[in-house]
């Protein structure tokens, strides 16, 4: 302990107060921990401040518009004019209103709040360095300490981000004005929001990406879906080719890319996205005083608790790696409270749902076809076409279908895919299924409010056993 | 109205229902000695030990009967069978 | 037998082609019987041709007009004129594909079609009348009939439908055009449904309602959000008062109506739809042949395989009582047809869920509260506001709830009620939940996608066991 500085002491601590670090802050002090929670930027993290609030406030947004654009053949006619510093300026209310927000309910929950950022000094003490100059720094003791740093996107080498021309997630989610040309630099589900949201708006998208389709890890038919309906929206793929250089033009950028016979293709635009992923965050932590190892993806590695290879400390969220999506956060967040609160808490949650929020949506649960197999089941599946739906052909959809996967012994639920309306939604239902232990006839056997979509999910699981009344 | 029909009665998923009335099992004997969720093996359990199974297929009308008596009447027997599991 | 008469057989015979009829039909082939199908009017009945689906079809076609007229706080600016004959033909364009679906959906099962009005003969025969003049009419032996002939609006007296002024449900979803002013006798959930559509669509809309408020049967909070929204949409609601008699005017109609005290009240309209409930059709089916009787409310009396007085005689859907929904319905088709095939089925759903398509939505499932007390359990219930939603917000949406309701003791889910967006999709899975007996904590443990409204679900089974993260 340095001389003159004085160590408070905390039960939890919790490192970052994102999705992972803010529930578990606010279940370690509904528990009774004395519990502290560390921020060094903003409450709520990438998620609220920079990734998925504000992506799907523009999703919305932009949808209001194009849905009238396109709804002459339902008998309206608009041409809606935006407003991007007005529409920017809304959803940077909608941050507000839900940042203010967690802050409350940690207060409310009687988290004490500490801003600024906490480096290990040893498995028992953080120093806390607070921001801005001469604010100083203060010692933390801990019992247990849960790291919750999250992530930041990764870059593609000589394509630095510079806050003018090429541009994290976070950077395209605030930007003032429509670029008339925006390039997008991998097909995942960020670039694939934000490509949506931008041709929306009215931007020439350009998407390019290494792989050969959309949305890679996501089965075929999947991924066919929404880059058809992302080129009915004038957005055009370049499969095959990775971002190698760019310069400034008179009237923006000039990317090069190259493809696997090193041909070079060059793209004019205003805006470049690079969008190729995400790592985790540790070098804000200073892991090396504690002797805590990342893997080779720079992951802290953790067991069914969340415990990291300190007894006293936990990890959570997308510091600890794969799925990196929010709610997985959350749900460690909550494990590793209890576990530092003393329960026989685990993260043994049979399945974590995904969504993207492209148009058409996409949800996924538990395991695909071929998953299953390769996990030793014979899978059956069932199927329902969302243009088989009426309540979809009442919001005039038809592109889509609803999956279901079990094994074909005992029929119990495997896993679920779903790309349509609402499928961020509609994998509610199928994500307790698999929680359950459910059997096909189980859903079969709910009966389903009609009309709506949910009832493609009961007719998926009838079709799984050939008893299907809606598809043949 | 949509005045919907409140039934909630059996902690037990469709298929274990559907496997309890071919087996010509009264479900709602089980709840009553159940503690918890009502499984196939539970059933399957019930079913080698209850006379009413003996009787089968004919029975699979009267099993339906009484248990839409039930159904009808508030649930009496699954509030005490829930006190009784405490 | 009337001679020269021809009598053909079928194991299965369904009389009328609704959602009750049409899945026993289909199931009935599916499970390997000879089934015959008696349709007087139209494939899918009353809900694809006149309920379920136009109406909905109206409501997202106005709601997207609605929602781009509304979106100044997002940014977007938009005057959209609706054309009332495109909207018409766009609504006739799903319903026409959805009932060409049924019908041949019917006869890739292997249904045998019928067109024409049946009549019971005995217990074992029907005469079918072909409908237009001269067309005849055959008899049909059958093993067992299913009867499906649904329901038609009840009347007021002195307010016959005139198919000008005084219009049924069927009548107002078939409008060319959209009338100024437009005067609604009954707050159900049709008269709301239909009231929201007009009003969108610009109509001046005024309800008249005997009882105190909308949505008589729905709890007070939960009818309250629906009309805080519709009076913001200018529905001007007037309750406690009985539509009493109405005259032409020269600009429209007069209706006149009385409260408790007898105070007589006025109202000038273009239009008057009237939507006080429903009523099963029997007369068509010539009973008293059969001496089949009917209840006091008009219904046939059936057990839990759907079987009336006779065994060879089932009913199914709107004409075997409440609640008269499509999804109801159809799940009765369903154990109806595999009880006419000898399986062991039985109606012994836990729950049957209801939606109301207003804005914004309402969806219940099981028991409410008062209900769980009623029959006997200690009932606990646990809510969660959207506007608590980050979902919700970046729809733009801030009113409704999440409501679950379990039994204290072992808390087993036992009903839930929503009003929000999306709600009829929500209560999905909590239908799930009731039919699996599933726990609070099952649904509490369950990981739900974030951002979704679903989240709000998985929020208030967590409040209900004072576990609730994200609200107070
Ligand atoms: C554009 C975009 C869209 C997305 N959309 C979705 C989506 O729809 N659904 C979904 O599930 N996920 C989505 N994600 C992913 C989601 O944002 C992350 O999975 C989630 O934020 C991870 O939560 P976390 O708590 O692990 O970390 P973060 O949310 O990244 O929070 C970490 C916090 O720790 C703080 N911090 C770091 N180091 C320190 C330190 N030493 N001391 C103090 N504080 C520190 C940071 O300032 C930050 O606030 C999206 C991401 C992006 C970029
Ligand atoms: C405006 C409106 C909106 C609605 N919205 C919803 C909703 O959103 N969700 C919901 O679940 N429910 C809704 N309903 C209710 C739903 O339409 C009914 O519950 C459903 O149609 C009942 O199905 P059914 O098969 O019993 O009867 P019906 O659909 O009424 O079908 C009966 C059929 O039988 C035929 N028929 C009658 N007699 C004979 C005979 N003797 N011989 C041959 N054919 C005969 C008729 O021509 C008709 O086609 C709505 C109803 C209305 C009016």
């Amino acid at each position: 302990m340095v001389v003159g500085d004085v160590t408070t002491g905390t039960e939890l601590l919790v490192i970052g107060g994102g999705p992972g670090g803010y529930v578990a802050a606010i279940r370690g002090a509904q528990l009774g921990l004395d519990t502290t929670l560390v921020e060094r930027d903003a409450y709520g993290g990438t998620c609220l401040n920079h990734g998925c609030i504000p992506s799907k406030a523009l999703i919305s947004a932009s949808d209001v518009a194009h849905d009238a654009r396109q709804a002459e053949s339902m008998g309206v006619f608009a041409d809606p004019a935006v407003d991007m510093a007005g529409m920017t300026e809304w959803k940077d209310g909608v941050v507000t209103r839900l940042t203010r927000g967690v802050e409350s309910l940690c207060k409310n929950a009687g988290v004490n709040l500490v801003e600024g950022t906490a480096e290990f000094v040893d498995d028992g003490t953080v120093r806390v360095a607070h921001g801005g100059e001469g604010q100083g720094s203060e010692s933390l003791s801990f019992e247990h300490a849960i790291v919750a740093t999250g992530s930041r996107p990764m870059t593609v080498p000589d394509f630095e981000f510079d806050g003018e021309h090429i541009l994290p997630s976070k950077d395209a989610l605030a930007l003032e004005s429509v670029p008339e040309k925006l390039l997008v630099v991998g097909a995942g589900y960020i670039g694939m929001e934000l490509s949506t949201v931008f041709a929306k708006l009215g931007a020439e998208v350009t998407v390019v990406e290494m792989l050969d389709d959309v949305l890679p890890g996501y089965e075929d038919d999947i991924a066919a879906v929404v880059r058809d309906r992302a080129e009915e929206l004038g957005i055009d793929f370049n499969f095959g080719e990775a971002a190698d250089d760019w310069n400034e033009t008179d009237e923006g950028i000039r990317v090069q890319t190259v493809d696997e016979d090193d041909t070079v293709t060059e793209y004019n635009a205003e805006k470049c996205l690079v969008a190729v992923g995400r790592e985790p965050v540790t070098e804000t932590l200073a892991l090396e005083n504690i002797d805590l190892q990342t893997d080779e993806n720079g992951v802290i590695p953790t067991d069914d608790q969340c415990r990291t290879a300190f007894e006293s400390v936990f990890a959570v969220g997308d510091v600890a790696g794969e799925p990196m999506l929010a709610h997985k956060a959350m749900a460690e967040g909550e494990v590793a409270a209890r576990a530092a609160a003393g329960e026989p808490a685990a993260f043994d949650h049979q399945a974590i749902p995904a969504a993207v929020f492209t148009d058409p949506e996409i949800a996924t649960v538990g395991m695909t076809e071929s998953e299953a197999e390769a996990a030793g089941f014979d899978p059956v599946i069932g199927q329902m076409p969302i243009r088989a739906n009426g309540r979809a052909l009442t919001v005039n959809e038809k592109e889509g279908f609803v999956r279901v996967v079990a094994d074909a012994d005992e029929e119990f639920l495997l896993g679920a895919q779903i790309v349509g309306p609402e499928a961020s939604e509609l994998i509610a239902e199928l994500g307790l299924g698999i929680e359950m232990g459910a059997r096909l006839e189980d859903i079969a056997g709910t009966i389903h409010t009609h009309p709506t979509l949910s009832e493609a999910v009961h007719e998926a699981a009838a079709a799984a056993r050939g008893e299907a009344v809606h598809t043949r | 109205e949509p005045a919907v029909t409140q039934r909630v009665q059996v902690a037990a998923p469709p298929s274990v229902r559907r496997l309890a009335r071919e087996l010509g099992v009264d479900i709602s004997n089980i709840a009553d000695s159940s503690l918890g969720r009502i499984t196939e093996s539970d059933v399957r359990a019930h079913a080698n030990t209850d006379s009413y199974s003996s009787t089968q297929e004919q029975s699979n009308q009267q099993t339906a009967a009484a248990e839409r008596q039930k159904q009808q009447a508030p649930s009496t027997q699954s509030v005490s069978s829930v006190q009784a599991r405490e």
